[in-house]
């Protein structure tokens, strides 16, 4: 077994050492019922890793690959180019094989890089404090719902309707057994978001109010006047942010008057990967609410010969002190994202980050403009960044899409798939285009998905 | 900007070495190399990307929302930026340098094929919204994992989207609510061993539920007279973890989960250190009702300086049907299907919800399975009684120079347990742990679990020789006679790190959490 | 074999530190790790990969000749095999830590997309002799940078197959005696001058060429006059550095060159300084016959630890036809071909013959396009500018502490030489060298050129920033003090390494060039 | 520029410095003549990562990778499964970015790899000491004639017929200058090589006689006696071997007498590369050869500690001490190549290395007897590894590879590529295997090789 050491000699000498005979002798304190004679059954043998790679590449191999086609999805995971030298970074044994810096001493690396990351997440959130990476925006954005509650000792949150559906999904399935109550609403299907129906949900009992910049509809506008709304309530903004590179181009939530920003990091340095792992984003504005924020935080302190170095700090909140009390329960975060992020983040600078904002609106205004040339297509969205919604006669969305990837086009998501039973969004396709995306591309889409639309309607095999 | 930097950082840095002497005027010392944080060293105008140039005249579509103030990022070229995060990466310490026992976390190799498979295009460059269709290859690795995690486990079902261990944990208590509710009471309290790691109370906690100590015996384990006694109609739940953190089996699991059972409570498996009876014991057989594993711990996947890990939770009969969204089904015709709240109606209708956005952690799956199809059920197997083997040869190397509490209780599983009994000079645990730093080690888990005395929880694994363990053996006892003798010089340890003891009070006393530049 | 190891070697080592205190019974300083010999921890019987054990029953039609003794290796698992060199490589300097200016190396920074476009399997895993239709896109890469090639130096004809700059020597020497025999004589001598580098006289001697010597100016350039006195009909060539090994430009680069073609000789250009003029000037605009290139150092292919390297050779007119097979052509149907011996008739009919098997190092081809298109015509030309700026701003700024020879001779090119002229205490260029190493620097290229007392040559390249540059001059002023000030600590310089100095003169008295199991 | 860290405010402060108003100004020693105006014309300007990834990958799809198809071929380029961790050992940058170990204290972790590298290589070939490698197999063998010519100051050597014609013609190519004298020979289609024609060729004034082992047919025979005879005429043996994995199953040149063994690593840990970097090995019988010896070489000493250390030494024979003197030219070898050779044997081991050849030659048996009962083929060799020639009826091997190829098959290498003109070879496939080839592939080329033979002969499109 090419990663097991021992020798059979060394397990006979070190069986001898335990004063054991047998392994079995090892496993004594197993009760009879739940010992197994040999290897468990109906499971293969082990394999050399040329036989391993063949059949790993074999399933990946059953996959369309982004870069093999057209490529225009998005809905809270987004493909954007990330630098070669980014996997050179997280490759480092010392970065890939290190466990949570425990022991600062010889974990400064990781200490070092985690408090970079945290400024650059404060910073492109308009922030004061970040913390070192919750599991996703979607788990962030619950978290963020609880540190409401607990700043404010009220349990009602109020979720825009534009929320990420698996966003709410999860705040709603944590509610439930929380006792919190979330009240949620469907999107409306108009070319800007109806900020007065959100604000007017907001009342006495309201912990927060959770907003989507830009929303599940590609559309944004501004905040400020929910920020006030709220705080005129007591009551916190939570802004959700999917889309990172938007802040290159977008006013900050920060700017805005949120006062905790939350959102998904997968944008930078991470990739698709199916999603997940991805990289949970965790901010807050005014620093007094430290305190009550989740998982780790490291902090810059000196050392016994007065060198600056830095430790995970006010772990008072955590779990493995507080326990029960804890502000979360959050172990494990997304330590190795986050340095992918942050490493992405580091070559584009504020420069490159602006430039690649840039880049990504320009081309999504040409895809807009382009597609609206589309007979039977429409543009939902006043503004919007790299992401806008288009309305589809005829057909359902979901039908397009597959029409389209039967044509080798992975054209958007159809919003009809996040939110199932609900007519009004039937027909609408999210576009989303990024630097990857060539004008070919765009191209490509327009005349495709004209001729999918045009061509009579006829059954598809179900997804 | 473009002054040579923001902050007014000197490129040099007089500092002397741990002996107080050969000053260097840079403060490096050879190949152990000062690096200055990127705020000191990047600009606003520097990028390492070549994109086009703004520009200003195009047409937006922002509404207005132009971001004009400065976010106040930096950048740096590839050159330096490699070079930064290279010089960083070198004041850690990682399993690829050596011998990491930090017990409870399972620090074993990282093989490199399963980093080559999540690097495949197919893999990694795929969305989690593709239609279906174009993904089957993707879905088969989900069904395939869940597959070997149910037949390694002897459970029928699966939930795949937990993103770690503590997720985990709450999608299994949420899953015991859930039945409960269903039969018309989520009752009020959780039982948890003070042993228990720190995310059982949080966790039972954050699911709405009072958390009650279930006491220990002498020996390590739970005291199952005392539990019983407690066991009443107002328990949801027991949590309780198997190997538990002293590194004992527990014996009595069955007997507990029945009378847990009987009162009508169900039993939550902490599966943090499955990786003792991984291939040999099935969980299952065990009366468990739900049960996480860490695949960042006994399938290794890489724990990258904190995460991400990945945390699939394994369910009884009893709980199936309460069980997450979405997961992986395979269709008659052999293709794999996805089911979401879309199509939740086909099954799990009582399922509790969602854990999170879409399907899990799909890197993490990828590695796991090519670790399970490397290792296969006889590797598996050897897995664990490698890993318990080391344990025992550790534990009974070491016990008779350092306080081992549970000696006694017959052999270790995959961690061996000591406390800082007799050491001199007001020496503790963790003036031995910054001791382990110099000799070139990672301290093992220290203060943890609070049972135990400046506990020292050492799990080595199954990855290390016994060359590796015999060097380690001699280097802890070493450390151990200093501790005892109440060596004063161990107080001042680490000497050689690239940071001495660093000041954590003074951290938290007046925290700063983010770069500011200098005032001038 | 299934002692713990072959040796006897016993893990722990007590060794001091560099001040002889602070002990450490494994000889680790923290992350300073030590590390045996594979053979003082593998096993014969060990291995890290999984195939099917030896059917001793099976048929063998090796011809009676089975190797019976023992081979004498040793196996290593994956997790040893990992560490094993990931702690060898921390005893390494490399351009990824640091500022690394050993001068006539080049030792630019290596952009990591050209590693990764060097892995796909379309460049990685094809063969050599595959027929060309299945690898027109290998052929195509070879095309386009010899294309590149040809333009940035103005020159008509590349061979692609020489596998470094000495090799490339060598085919630049041969089609010069290859032509000049084609005339009737090979003639008898090369001219170089004393500052060439060491590969230059030794490949004209492998050529079969008596070797002269050309006098300096003391300015550093080569002396015009002595030169032309010399020429005559047995000097078939001369050989010279430009940018010269002084790091200066040879402004009469071009006179010379009609010197010596007006005796009927050739001129060979050592480009391995290309860097510091490429995209700027284009030697066949200097009358250049041959001109190895070192893609390893211009167009960034890493060096690795000493190789492997590509040393690709631009022609002028009159040697074209002379160059070594195989090249590739493109066809009128845009086809690429790969002309070999095969195919020779079709042209390149007087080529002397073939520098190697197969087609070149083809995995640095990759790299070098895939350098080039990142770059392009402004980015290079950048590149020498920059390259040039570093040098010179080094040059002024330790000029006014350290000897600089040839500071009068106008501005340097991409590298500053200095000498160690009024050095105290016996301090010579080695203990200067040695005292950066303990500052975090890897040294400049010392004692050569030769031309220079203690000579040492300082390459900073483009890819270092301001902010490193000025480190690095701090720390240079720094030790060059304690050296003009005769510090006698700096003899025992490094402190901080991984060793001390080391006794080169016990390794050439009996040297031990394998490693032999100690006797029992 | 992304590579290029000086900002237009750093040049201009360092110009001042320099005392220079422009750049230019630091050129003015570049004659008139010479001097280019703006960016060379005719070259494209910079471009993106994403631009270039694009352009790179289309090239590289134009290839037939070897992983993508049925895959035959051989004649000193293997290919072996390189276990992945090898890449992970490679790409370390204190490996990658590093220099040749001027600087010892800072440089053992390539040095330590360089004498692990020594002593595998040493005992493989059942030599006593290895250099650190030469460029590759082909330069290595020229390297051993012009050694042997300085140790018996002879200056004839002679070549087996069976020498790899590449190997041949680099010799040949470098002889012409040196005045060696180059006795070569074609290979004799005979089942076994007739060693009796080739001892007779050896003579008082030959310095070595250069024998392949396996040869380019693949065929293996006892060399003892070459070396008797070689000896007993005060010439050296020269045994070149391109497939190391051959010598886990076979005697050692060593061990038959060899005095000088040189050979191509690229099959262990390098892979195929299109033909380069490869890794040249290099090895002598006799210690007393050392000084003889070119390239760099290695050494243990001790530091000012007397800690073990390693240094590169006996430098006094190399080119940048001795120049016109050197033994050699040769500067920088390959030394990555050594690294990933070293980490692909220590990964293997004695045990891994004997099985490997053991897979290796299973599967070659298997081959050469299912093509033997292919109609129209039939098998040269009586004894060979894991190559071995097939002598193919009707039309010639070269173009039943072309159509192979067409067929998405690397069915071998035809002799007649590698010896044009030479009609005796026109007709004579070399077909390699490895533990990297299935059962399947093998049932395949049998089944589409006789389809193309019994195909009625056309012509085929120029190769
Ligand atoms: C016993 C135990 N339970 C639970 C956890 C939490 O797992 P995770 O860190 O993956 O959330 C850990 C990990 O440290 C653990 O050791
Ligand atoms: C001036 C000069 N010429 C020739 C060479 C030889 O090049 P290579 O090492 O690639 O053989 C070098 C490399 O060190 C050099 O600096």
């Amino acid at each position: 077994m090419r990663y097991l050491p021992l020798t059979d000699t060394d397990r006979e000498e070190m069986l001898a050492k335990c004063g054991a005979s047998s392994i079995d002798d090892l496993f004594v304190d197993v009760p009879e019922v739940a010992r197994l004679d040999g290897p468990i059954r109906d499971l293969p043998m082990h394999a050399s890793e040329m036989a391993v790679e063949r059949h790993m590449k074999e399933l990946a191999g059953k996959n369309l690959a982004a870069e093999a086609t057209p490529f225009f999805l998005g809905a809270g995971a987004y493909r954007h180019h990330i630098p070669a030298s980014v996997d050179t970074v997280i490759s480092r044994g010392e970065f890939l094989t290190a466990y949570t810096p425990y022991q600062p001493e010889i974990a400064q690396g990781t200490l070092q890089m985690l408090f970079e990351f945290q400024t650059q997440v404060a910073r492109l959130y308009g922030c004061a404090v970040a913390n070192a990476s919750l599991y996703d925006g979607s788990t962030a954005c619950w978290e963020a719902v609880a540190m409401a509650t607990r700043v404010t000792r009220r349990n009602r949150a109020v979720l825009s309707g534009s929320l990420h559906p698996h966003y709410a999904q999860v705040v709603k399935t944590m509610a439930q057994f929380t006792g919190d109550e979330i009240a949620t609403a469907q999107p409306a299907i108009t070319p800007e978001p109806n900020l007065d129906t959100l604000t007017s949900r907001i009342d006495e009992d309201t912990a927060c109010v959770v907003v989507q910049y830009p929303d599940i509809l590609g559309r944004v506008c501004d905040l400020s006047t929910v920020a006030e709304a709220a705080h005129a309530k007591g009551a916190l903004l939570v802004v959700v942010n999917t889309e990172p590179v938007a802040l290159g181009a977008l006013k900050s939530p920060g700017e805005m008057g949120a006062d905790i920003v939350v959102g998904e990091g997968q944008a930078l340095g991470v990739g698709l990967q199916f999603g997940g792992p991805y990289l949970g984003l965790f901010a807050v504005r005014d620093p007094k609410h430290v305190r009550q924020m989740p998982g780790r935080l490291c902090g810059e302190t000196v050392d016994a010969e007065g060198k600056r170095g830095f430790v995970l700090t006010l772990s008072t909140r955590e779990q493995h002190i507080r326990r029960e009390k804890a502000t979360s329960n959050i172990c494990t975060n997304s330590g190795l994202c986050a340095l992918a992020f942050t490493t992405h983040m580091t070559l584009l600078g504020e420069k490159g980050l602006r430039q690649l904002a840039a880049e990504n609106h320009r081309l999504a205004c040409l895809a807009a403009d382009r597609l609206e040339k589309v007979p039977g297509v429409s543009l939902l969205n006043h503004a919007f960044f790299n992401e806008f919604t288009v309305m589809l006669e005829g057909k359902p969305a979901r039908e397009i899409v597959r029409d389209l990837a039967d044509r080798g086009i992975l054209g958007g998501v159809s919003l009809g798939r996040l939110y199932p039973g609900v007519e009004a969004l039937e027909h609408a396709l999210l576009v989303a285009v990024t630097e990857n995306t060539t004008e070919d591309e765009i191209e490509t889409l327009a005349s495709e998905l004209e001729a999918v639309l045009t061509q009579e309607t006829q059954m598809e095999p179900a997804q | 900007m473009n002054a040579p930097n923001q902050s007014g950082w000197k490129p040099q840095m007089e500092v002397a070495d741990a002996t107080g002497e050969m000053v260097t005027t840079t403060g490096n010392r050879a190949l152990m190399l000062e690096e200055p944080l990127i705020f000191e060293i990047g600009h606003a105008e520097t990028t390492g990307v070549d994109l086009p140039e703004v520009d200003e005249a195009a047409p937006s579509r922002l509404g207005g929302l132009e971001r004009e103030e400065p976010i106040g990022l930096v950048g740096l070229t590839e050159p330096e930026t490699v070079r930064h995060y290279t010089r960083l990466s070198r004041q850690n310490y990682g399993i690829d340098l050596g011998f990491f026992p930090l017990g409870s976390c399972t620090m074993k190799h990282n093989p490199r094929l399963n980093e080559k498979m999540a690097r495949l295009p197919g893999f990694a460059d795929i969305h989690p919204l593709a239609p279906q269709s174009s993904v089957q290859g993707a879905l088969e690795v989900i069904y395939q994992l869940a597959e070997w995690l149910k037949t390694l486990t002897g459970m029928p079902a699966v939930a795949m989207s937990p993103k770690a261990g503590a997720h985990g944990e709450l999608c299994g208590i949420l899953a015991i609510r859930a039945a409960l509710t269903a039969a018309g009471n989520p009752r009020e309290v959780v039982l948890v061993p003070e042993s228990a790691h720190g995310t059982n109370p949080a966790t039972a906690a954050f699911a709405g539920y009072k958390v009650e100590n279930i006491p220990a015996t002498p020996e390590g384990r739970v005291d199952v007279e005392a539990l019983k006694a407690r066991l009443a109609p107002d328990v949801a739940a027991v949590m309780i973890t198997n190997p538990n953190t002293c590194g004992l089996f527990e014996k009595d699991f069955r007997t507990i989960a029945d009378a847990v059972h009987e009162v009508g409570g169900y039993v939550y498996c902490d599966g943090a250190n499955f990786n003792a009876i991984v291939g040999r014991v099935r969980p299952g057989d065990l009366g468990v009702d739900a049960m996480h594993i860490n695949l960042h711990k006994t399938f290794s996947t890489p724990h990258g300086g904190g995460g991400p890990g990945s945390g699939p939770v394994v369910f009884s009969e009893a709980l199936q049907a309460y069980a997450p969204l979405p997961f992986v089904r395979r269709g008659e015709d052999g293709t794999f299907e996805l089911v979401e709240e879309e199509t939740r109606e086909k099954s799990r209708g009582q399922t509790f919800g969602r854990m999170t956005a879409f399907h899990g952690q799909m890197g993490m799956f990828t590695r796991a399975l090519t670790y399970m199809l490397s290792h296969g059920a006889d590797g598996l197997k050897q897995v664990a009684e490698d890993a318990v083997l080391n344990a025992n040869y550790i534990l009974r190397s070491l016990e008779d120079i350092l306080h081992a509490p549970f000696a006694d209780s017959g052999p270790c599983m995959h961690e061996a347990l000591f406390g800082d009994k007799d050491f001199g000079g007001g020496l503790s645990t963790l003036d031995l742990a910054k001791g382990l730093i110099d000799e070139g080690y990672h301290p093992m888990t220290v203060y943890f679990p609070l049972v135990v005395h400046g506990a020292m929880l050492v799990e080595p694994t199954e990855t290390e020789s016994k060359a590796s363990i015999d060097q380690f053996i001699t280097a802890f006892r070493h450390v151990t006679e200093r501790a005892l003798a109440g060596d004063e010089a161990l107080k001042q340890a680490p000497y050689f790190a690239p940071r001495r003891r660093l000041d954590e009070t003074a951290a938290a006393r007046k925290p700063k959490l983010a770069w500011e530049a200098p005032a001038e």
